[in-house]
């Protein structure tokens, strides 16, 4: 099989699963399935997106949450990745923060919305600061656990060739042997900031999720979903741009 | 004995439900009563279009939007008017007396903005909640046909949810808010320097509030416990009114958890008593106006006419 | 230049111009005391030495040389080490027995490892890499992936790896073991003149006696458990003859030591060169 | 060291830690960093807690919570694990669902809502899927990423001694080598579910998330935070059962 | 038994009832034919031979254990094997050349991996492995993991997982690389041992040349790039004096065979047993 025809035939059977999701829930609405109003059919969404679209809002949408979501991402990602590697490489680290990431661990975006306001205020940085908490504790473990299972073996090569201190651990074995790890939890992140979004557009920021909240305070199910979906295609374009970069750098894992 | 899945917001315009449970009229009656809180009344309407409650107890104004979309829903009864005010604090409050006295309009509005504006270079922000709420309509109803202030003009409206709302009143991140009881009576103890801008009267007269609202009334099982319901509903709300101290322990056991102090809870009960009222009839205009207002600002795509939104012949046979 | 610190673990730096590698009483306990793996291991490697470790499979060889190499601390015991200052440094490098390439680097890459952060330029590292690379014979597999490579590859880039960065203690644990004999043979030629040319110290280990002949300067065994150092030999110039009887009585004594049996020729307790 | 000695010490540097963040909260309320009203001092919580264990809810609150958290936190992980394992080791099923996933992964938790609603109705159903689904993609991802960098010698392993076929490869190689990334997961999602246990109570599910919004929105902070600490406790305990379990599974890795 | 199907890449089984493995014009590429590891390989091996695989490291010896195991697909000809039904049958079994432990599984569990889902027990798998355990010397190191093993340990592991499994065709990479002179010699003893009961087919590589000599009834060279077979030699009856001048005479064909340079002694194509 060549390349070609084998991506084509995984791009089939993608095809293929989204004609059945589409399918079922076409189904599903025009049988009765779904109370009426609760559901708009797919076929029935491209007016509303054609009217969201003229009138701009989409595109203003797409913009200003695509702002929170890329700050959020890199921010949380980083930070999370980085406190991750360095609780897994450091056990002093690790012990001193034990306690306090079980506390702070568990509290809930919607439980950082006042501290967002205190500290940013009803504004962009607000929203950013709710999606990038929930990326960094994902990333967090990611790159705690990645750091864990690293074959000890590893150090020892690193250090027999000169590499024995923390900053030669760190970049000559940590960072690459971790690699796979962090980019699963990169990953997983890439789509847990879209579900943040609108958790993070609560508080009054404009975006995607301000504006699907305010179609559902309309019952404007229609609307709901186009920017539902409109999320799906953000998150599907970042997704698959990841996973080019990912092939590139995980490239030995042939 | 049937059973009535009664879908809430907390605040005290739901209050009538907590008595009529705390005085067991409605175990009397043979109703089991079983009570589901939201975080605002478009997300009870979702469970109404659902059917996955059989009444509402909220803002009237979220049953317009499930009425456009076709839900079969009607209000039986008001639970409170004029609920909610304008607080604001810092410099937007600045020489405000400490009840309010004599309404500030037109033109003082205007310049109370404009000072604002002008000192600190910035809009005022205020906080309500999301567009199509009644405390987002009500702010803007205040401003423009009140006051004939442009919304957009005077003041940046942050819609956010009324947890962040009061948050963000409290941290300052906004001059000013729409808040109803028993917040109000809350932020005054934590923010002795905040003060009334606008009381429900002053941004309008007869404002609907909360309203008790049935889905498919005329549905043959709603027959059996439809008029002793809002029987037992009206009688709460005229004690509400007439002796708002009796109603202590119910609204504090039931909508603040056991959470709020006595005190608080009989201050904000007492300042409310005048509120309740429960004759549908009585927000049926207040409602046109807003409705009339909401289809002029775009919010409302396909308007119902407001009568079909209200039953007032079942209030009406109670003989009151 | 230290003395030797006679506490449990230490390492101190240096002790005299000729000894490279000094053990005294070193033990070892993967469980902390209650069994041991090395114990009263004593020994003095002089700079400049070709020495060949043999012993059976599982007494301790590569144990050893990780400990000399600063990996594992001893659980008893003192490590001497002249010359360098950071036990680490490059001037020390290990051959591992499984070579223990990191998967993500290619073979050139990981050829580098040792060379950088010592101040090389990109073009230096390179050059000396792929130098590296042309005496183990995979110049043409400089840009492969570890997977790519067999198993006898994956063992001349990690000799490669050490030769690289020139140090003046070479450990080496089985590094030809995966080799066909030529390949073996082209290495050990190599091995010995750039020793030759660069007066390394080279702790060697093997389980092949021949190798051990044809390689070492001094042959010492390993055995018995918790293992120590049992057989010390110093052999006679290269090139030796494997047929020559005192070679062949040296190689039935090893043999024996390695086995754990007692030594059968009672000879003085260095073997000296004359004698092969 | 010894390891009594070496696990007291790690307790030690978590007690710090944790003092010291303790303290610097305390004193930012005590100067004045924080606005009143916003956030009480640590050491005004015991009355507020104590008045909760009095009247029972505090006890209630938990048995609710716990359950919908256990139950959604197992229903979540087991199939994340499941379906993002079959994923990573059967190509042609992956390829089916790249497209749903991506249009299925970024809607939000509060969108999920109302379906949980419609399916589940207003009870502990329904918080129970709401929590489900946050586990199910951090397990989805976590078991996916594991399986795409197992070492593909372990399958020669497998498939030379019998176990090539697709049973064999997945309890022989697939679950023992994913296991460390699986675990990753799922202590990412111990965590996770806990924040939103909130999200799931939104709608009147009686539960620490319902208690702690009925608090927020009464301005109760001392409340609100005591349930977040109570949420923290509970996750101390889970993850620390979770970290015994995680030692004695992955004994192997030293 | 079915007909050996020319196909490429096809696999069949039987073909008659000596022939063990049949090869046909074997060949392999990892980069879809622009360059090939194998190419033109022609073998039969009879059922109860014991052959040795020699060939110069990177030669593609590995590879061509793999491709009989069914573990790589050929990319040219047809591999046949007789009688197992599935190739990957516990008909088969193969010692890889850095071992392969699973890290997860403990020394006895690893060695257990071939014997389960073929209805044993698990008193029996825990005996048979302990069994095979003791026969290579690690009886007391079956509940460690792997990563407490020496190098040489590990080997032996992995060839009691191979023994325990008792396959007709057992295919052995560079099984005793890493093990020392004595401990390996008496692993061949009991390799020779249990083949001389079982009538086992033996495919062993190695680079060892005496070692191919002590163990093997036949002898086959693989060389050249790509690789095919160079050299196939029939080898008398155990035990081989290794200063016969026959033997030293096959073992200079065998040196330059490897070394890929032309066979230096034209004899018959086999070598016959009466020479040595
Ligand atoms: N982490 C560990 N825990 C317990 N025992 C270990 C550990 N690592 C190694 N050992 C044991 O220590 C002994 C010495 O191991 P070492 O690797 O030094 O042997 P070796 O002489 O190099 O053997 P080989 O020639 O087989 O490579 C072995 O018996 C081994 O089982
Ligand atoms: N995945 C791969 N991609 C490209 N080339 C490969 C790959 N795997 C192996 N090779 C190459 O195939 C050749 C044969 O490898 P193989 O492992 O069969 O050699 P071998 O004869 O077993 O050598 P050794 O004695 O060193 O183990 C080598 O040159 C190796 O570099
Ligand atoms: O009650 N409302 O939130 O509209
Ligand atoms: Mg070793
Ligand atoms: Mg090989």
């Amino acid at each position: 099989m060549k390349p070609d025809s084998k991506s084509l035939t995984r791009l089939g059977l993608g095809v293929i699963g989204l004609v059945v999701l589409f399918g079922v829930w076409e189904a599903a609405v025009r049988l009765g399935w779904v109370p009426a109003g609760l559901l708009p059919a797919p076929s029935s969404l491209g007016p509303a997106w054609l009217e969201e679209v003229r009138n701009g809002a989409w595109q203003a949408a797409i913009r200003d949450s695509l702002t929170h979501y890329l700050l959020g991402l890199v921010i949380g990602t980083v930070l999370g990745a980085l406190v991750g590697l360095l609780c897994g490489a450091v056990g002093v680290l690790d012990a001193l923060l034990a306690g306090v990431v079980r506390v702070l661990r568990p509290i809930p975006g919607l439980a950082w919305v006042p501290f967002a306001i205190l500290w940013f205020g009803l504004n962009t940085a607000g929203a950013t600061f709710v999606i990038a908490i929930s990326v960094f504790w994902i990333n967090f473990y990611a790159a705690y656990g990645a750091v864990q299972s690293i074959d000890p073996d590893l150090y020892e090569v690193a250090a027999a060739f000169g590499h024995g201190g923390f900053f030669g651990r760190l970049t000559k074995v940590v960072l690459p042997a971790s690699a796979p790890g962090l980019l699963a939890g990169l990953r997983t992140g890439l789509g847990q900031a879209w579900m943040s979004v609108v958790a993070a557009e609560l508080f009054g920021v404009p975006g995607i999720g301000a504006r699907m909240m305010q179609a559902s305070s309309l019952l404007a199910t229609d609307l709901v979903v186009v920017y539902m979906l409109t999320m799906a295609l953000l998150y599907a374009l970042t997704d698959m741009l990841f996973m080019v970069v990912r092939r590139r750098l995980l490239g030995w894992q042939g | 004995a049937p059973t009535v899945r009664v879908g809430y917001i907390p605040v005290l315009g739901s209050a009538p439900l907590f008595v009529m449970d705390g005085e067991h009229w409605l175990k009397d009656a043979g109703i089991d009563m079983q009570l589901i809180r939201f975080q605002s009344g478009p997300q009870a309407i979702q469970a109404l279009a659902a059917g996955k409650i059989d009444a509402y107890v909220a803002g009237v104004l979220p049953l317009l939007q499930a009425r456009a979309h076709g839900v079969n829903v009607k209000v039986v009864a008001s639970a409170a008017i004029e609920e909610l005010e304008v607080m604001a604090r810092g410099p937007l409050a600045e020489g405000l007396p400490e009840t309010p006295s004599q309404p500030i309009e037109g033109a003082a509005l205007k310049q109370r903005f404009d000072d604002f504006a002008r000192t600190s270079g910035r809009k005022a922000k205020i906080g309500a909640q999301p567009l199509g709420s009644v405390p987002d309509s009500m702010l803007r109803y205040w401003l423009k046909a009140r006051n004939d202030l442009d919304p957009a003009q005077t003041a940046d409206i942050v819609g956010v949810d009324l947890d962040a709302e009061q948050q963000a009143f409290l941290a300052g991140a906004v001059d000013a808010a729409v808040l109803r009881e028993p917040t109000l009576t809350l932020v005054r103890h934590r923010l002795p320097q905040a003060r009334i801008l606008a009381t429900g009267h002053d941004m309008m007269p007869g404002q609907p509030g909360s309203v008790l609202a049935i889905l498919n009334e005329d549905a043959p099982d709603r027959a059996a416990w439809k008029d002793r319901f809002l029987a037992a509903f009206v009688r709460a709300t005229d004690l509400l009114s007439h002796s708002p101290d009796e109603a202590v322990p119910y609204v504090r056991g039931a909508l603040a958890g056991g959470m709020l102090p006595v005190a608080i809870v009989q201050e904000s009960l007492r300042a409310s008593a005048s509120h309740y009222v429960s004759d549908p009839a009585s927000i049926v205009e207040s409602v046109t106006k807003l409705q009339d207002f909401e289809v002029q600002s775009g919010l409302l795509h396909a308007p119902q006419p407001v009568a079909d939104l209200f039953d007032l012949e079942s209030y009406r046979r109670l003989g009151k | 230049m230290d003395m030797a610190m006679p506490e449990t673990g230490a390492r101190t730096g240096g002790e005299s111009d000729t000894t490279m590698v000094r053990l005294s009483n070193i033990g070892l306990s993967h469980d902390r005391g209650r069994s041991f793996i090395l114990r009263g291991v004593d020994l003095s490697i002089g700079k400049g030495q070709f020495v060949a470790l043999l012993g059976p499979s599982g007494v301790g060889k590569s144990t050893l040389l990780r400990v000399i190499m600063g990996l594992t601390p001893p659980s008893e015991g003192t490590v001497t080490l002249t010359a360098p200052a950071s036990p680490l440094g490059r001037s020390t490098a290990l051959v591992f027995q499984d070579a223990k390439l990191m998967p993500w680097r290619t073979v050139r890459q990981n050829v580098e490892l040792g060379l950088e952060g010592i101040g090389l330029s990109r073009a230096e590292r390179h050059a000396r890499a792929m130098a590296s690379l042309e005496l183990v014979g995979l110049a043409d597999k400089a840009d492969r992936w570890p997977r790519q490579l067999s198993g006898g590859q994956r063992q001349r880039v990690g000799v490669a790896r050490a030769l690289t960065v020139e140090p003046d203690l070479l450990l080496m644990d089985e590094p030809f073991g995966a080799l066909d004999a030529i390949t073996r043979s082209s290495l050990q030629d190599e091995l010995l003149r750039i020793w030759a040319q660069t007066h390394k110290t080279v702790l060697f280990v093997t389980h092949d006696i021949d190798e051990a002949l044809i390689l070492a300067d001094r042959i010492i065994v390993l055995s018995g458990h918790p293992a120590s150092v049992r057989g010390d030999f110093m052999v006679g110039p290269r090139p030796r003859d494997r047929a020559a009887p005192a070679t062949q009585a040296l190689v039935e004594r090893l043999k024996a030591l390695i086995a754990g049996e007692p030594d059968p020729g009672e000879r003085p307790a260095y073997w000296q060169a004359s004698e092969i």
